[in-house]
């Protein structure tokens, strides 16, 4: 096992990193750019290094700094969290020629599973069902016009290289096709270094649901159950919560076995995760998998009792890994908020000092944060500033609890989205579990 | 109240060891604070989550901005060199004259080496780190007296 | 206040391990804080958690005690009752004349009736709730002027 | 069900209550005294009253003010919480006169189990074994010095009405004898208003285990498993455990059986818990029961997953037990370390305003309590200002967990018993389950 480990990354998860390599016995280093000197995961982690100035790409997203930084302190491995270098094949590449662990799945299955349009592929090779679209770059306009007439509209362009949510277009309408590809191809080509796009069709109303999956890396893979993650705004999740209203144990088993069919083909190792898009009659098509660990792990971690990050360790530090899919119980329902800093509204993050942080607290309530009383959160990152997670017995249950915490939880000093959250919360739609992918919008 | 009044406090602190006048006149309010260790508080705005082994470079590279002495920090996080290889002489000691961008130090990152450069004019006042120290983002490795 | 009056108040901490003197006039507040060794802190604070219903009534009772007047506050929490029955009438009106020792309201806890009583000779000046309120523990009932 | 329940406690365990009550959509009323303006649970609850001034005899301790408060509020039901008048049976009866629901036992079983001697002589007609003492008040000092030649010393001697490790004085020596009795009736009459003593057999090196059950009122009765609170200092808890180490399959069926067979016979209603005595040989004694919710219960609450606060609520509020003993599991293990504003060393309190104040977060983190940055800790009133709570799937990481959440907890401005924990939990001793009730006596 590793004796001291550089956590890369900043925030709620590299708390919650340096928490499991404190509880594992594992010394942390944490690393800071000069925005973040007073962050909390400095003060956590046993030691810390300052890597760079604010902006991100000198500081977080630059390889050679993290690796000098676990070089000087004699770190042994590297976790990435998520974001930044974590599904960069490149860093983790050069973590492993460096002598650095790297805590995460091996290099050529990030790149395999990165490149979404490679992806689409592969799984399909695999007579998985992926989303109707196309298998190759789109070569031009022509390219995309005849998938639109081969398909149907509404379709929905995509980055090869992007996923997680960013660089999506939708086309409504035909006559929109070539502007549209022109713009996603520069904006792709700026965002992710490649300009490769594919299509796929749009649904308009289906659920998001991904299977939480942990490999050993040698093809044992065990299936820790989905979640619903269909309350998204502009592409990225908001809430997510385990189970799922629509997957009964069968579709469950179902969306389960296809997880572990591509990731044991893979032979993926640590904590994974397959994205689905299911529809009203219960199919589900493969839309990408993130070959990290997700923000909205925690869910699944109240629900099945499973440490998920302790396990990826240990699984990277050479241990046999301790759970069988036989022993996975998916126990209650878990309900996972995000807490960002931004205007409820209007959405614009919202940089400041918080004057005032009370913290929810009490039964099965779970804060994953970052945030303290006088922390000035820095303009330069993600507006994450906690995960709000309850569990209870069962999704009403689980759902008062949420809206108990949410009115515990003050902060004062910047604009958060609890408000939004509470609205969310208390709309029969969410109470009866109707929901898609469209669902905040009218909340907006 | 008028630029006078603001000379005669300020006439008024010097020499004492009042740190903070705060003073507003719709409803009038005034703060004084005196410095709890008879010290003059300096608000540097200071690095709050100083690395230990770092502070009294840190003072050090204060003291020299104070004293209009320049700090040359580190680029880069890795380990610092003094001199071109182990069998060779340092670049520079305390006393020696140096010329903006000549080179007075490395630090090495993956096997890259960035050499550091001397920012002014001047002589070395101090070398704050010594040969193999690991050093972070932004930590004051020389010391030069651009008047020096 | 004028610099003179500044200058005053600095001499007054030299020398004195006082290290901050606020001071406001708009609704008179001060604060001297002594340093961290002797640590006594003088802070005039009103109640931070007040219950908004008894906000209206708790000012009445403040303004009442600055300009030295009488609050009657509520012995007991339970519903009070400005006369003896319903089809009597009140115990006391504004403007009555009291006796220190009279009995001028009624707080009802569980059967059991509580008799309000002048706490000073004077005048009612104000009756702050109505026959059949709430009224909790410390509330004010009635302002007294003791001079009227 | 109830509609608005008055919370007539203060500190952690109202904000539980309150906590509970919101999240099965019933109004909260809290109440409190001068010196609670600024308490947490006003803030938490959704309405407050001023009951009295700071002394507890005069507000939290004054019934009529208490049955009046929830008068004027309109509440239908009554939570004593622990403590203060939970154990009054005149109370319970008062509110039940009063028109109030008394959310816990009946009357008459408070009243039963309250005089500790009464209690004794009763389980002992049940055929179960209690501790080695008298079963009658003692008459003078002949009496106790007859009993220590019966049972040989050492002897503790308690007080009828006491209970919860409040009033006990320990006999080593037979010349001791009449000096401790004497001292102990003006104690037990000046504490509790009734001088009659009792005397046990005092066993230096056991451990306390007590179960928990819960009773719906009409003989239905549950056992949620053991908890291990022999760390205590002064008689008093200091932290607990579920499971205990001591205890495997057999014993634990054998001493829920014993549970039930007592609260099963009293029809008993809402959660309770029967303290025993265990010895190195796995014999256990009945030692007491006390007819509330009790401070620990979150530890049951956390390997069982069953909420015990609102379970209760749900009885007294006339719904069917949800539970039964065949769905009861035990999973896992959980620790609590209660966090008391007092010195370390001297175990004084320590009253004052907390200028920082970082609450521990992350998996399986509980923190219950009421503290907040800027909250002055009066003076009047328990020293306890917040219980921490842990779960983890086996006990040597639920352990690890604690100390790693220890580590995380900052509170500045008052003394904290924080290290001290901190000591016992990394002691090789606790480690290995090696506890009795003098375990804490070598870290003070």
């Amino acid at each position: 096992m590793f004796s001291k480990v550089l956590v890369a990354n900043r925030g709620e998860i590299a708390i919650r990193i340096i928490r499991a390599l404190r509880e594992l016995g594992i010394r942390s280093v944490a690393v800071y750019s000069t925005a973040d000197e007073a962050a909390m995961h400095t003060r956590l982690a046993d030691e810390k290094v300052c890597i760079g100035p604010a902006q991100s790409k000198s500081s977080y997203l630059n390889a050679p700094a993290l690796i000098s930084a676990a070089q000087i302190k004699g770190a042994d491995a590297i976790h990435p969290g998520y974001g930044f270098l974590s599904e960069d094949p490149g860093f983790a590449e050069v973590c492993e020629q460096a002598g650095l662990k790297f805590i995460g799945p091996k290099p050529q299955d990030i790149e395999l599973m990165g490149n979404k349009l490679k992806a689409r592929e592969y799984v399909d090779g695999l007579g998985i069902q992926v989303l109707p679209g196309t298998f190759q770059e789109i070569e031009d306009e022509q390219h995309a016009i005849r998938t639109a007439k081969d398909i149907g509209l509404p379709l929905i362009v995509k980055a090869a290289e992007g996923g997680g949510g960013r660089g999506m277009k939708i086309i409504y309408d035909e006559d929109q096709i070539p502007n549209i590809i022109k713009i996603a191809r520069s904006e792709a080509k700026s965002a992710f270094g490649n300009a490769s796009l594919y299509i796929e069709k749009y649904f308009e109303f289906v659920r998001h649901i991904e299977i939480q999956i942990i490999g050993d890396g040698n093809g044992g893979v065990v299936a820790l159950g989905e979640r619903e993650c269909s309350i998204q705004r502009r592409h990225q999740k908001f809430i997510e919560e385990a189970p799922s209203v629509a997957v009964d144990d069968k579709l469950r088993n179902r969306m389960n076995d296809t997880a572990v069919r591509i990731a044991r083909h893979i032979g993926y190792r640590g904590p994974g995760t397959i994205e689905f898009l299911l529809d009203e009659k219960g199919k589900f098509y493969f839309m990408e998998m993130n070959t990290r660990l997700q923000v909205e792990h925690p869910v699944t971690e109240l629900v099945t009792g499973l440490d998920i990050v302790a396990e990826q360790i240990r699984i990277a530090g050479g241990e046999k890994m301790t759970m069988s899919q036989r022993d996975i119980r998916v126990k209650g329902h878990a309900i996972e908020c995000r807490i960002n800093a931004e205007d409820p509204q209007t959405l614009v993050p919202s940089a400041g000092k918080i004057t005032t942080y009370l913290q929810p607290g009490g039964p099965w309530v779970r804060v994953d944060g970052h945030a303290y009383p006088g922390y000035d959160v820095p303009p330069y990152y993600d507006s994450l500033v906690a995960k709000l997670i309850v569990w209870a017995d069962d999704r009403d249950r689980s759902i008062r609890r949420m809206q108990r915490a949410l009115d515990e939880f003050v902060i004062e000093g910047i604009k958060t989205n609890i408000p939004l959250h509470k609205k969310i919360l208390a709309s029969k739609d969410f109470l009866l579990g109707n929901i898609t992918t469209r669902f905040i919008d009218k909340f907006i | 109240m008028k630029i006078d009044d603001i000379k005669e406090l300020i006439e008024l602190i010097e020499g004492k060891d009042i740190v903070e006048i705060e003073y507003s006149s719709g409803d009038e309010k005034i703060r004084i604070t005196r410095s709890a260790t008879g010290a003059v508080r300096h608000e540097q705005k200071a690095r709050s989550a100083e690395p230990a082994d770092a502070k009294q470079e840190a003072v050090a590279a204060e003291i020299a901005a104070e004293s209009g002495m320049v700090s040359v920090n580190s680029p880069f996080v890795g380990t610092f060199y003094c001199a071109p290889s182990p069998s060779e002489k340092p670049f520079v000691d305390i006393g020696t004259r140096v010329k903006k961008g000549q080179t007075i130090g490395i630090v090495e990152a993956m096997k890259l080496m960035n050499t550091i450069e001397a920012d002014a004019d001047g002589t070395i006042k101090q070398v704050l780190k010594k040969d193999g120290d690991p050093v972070e983002f932004g930590e004051p490795l020389f010391i030069i007296d651009p008047a020096g």
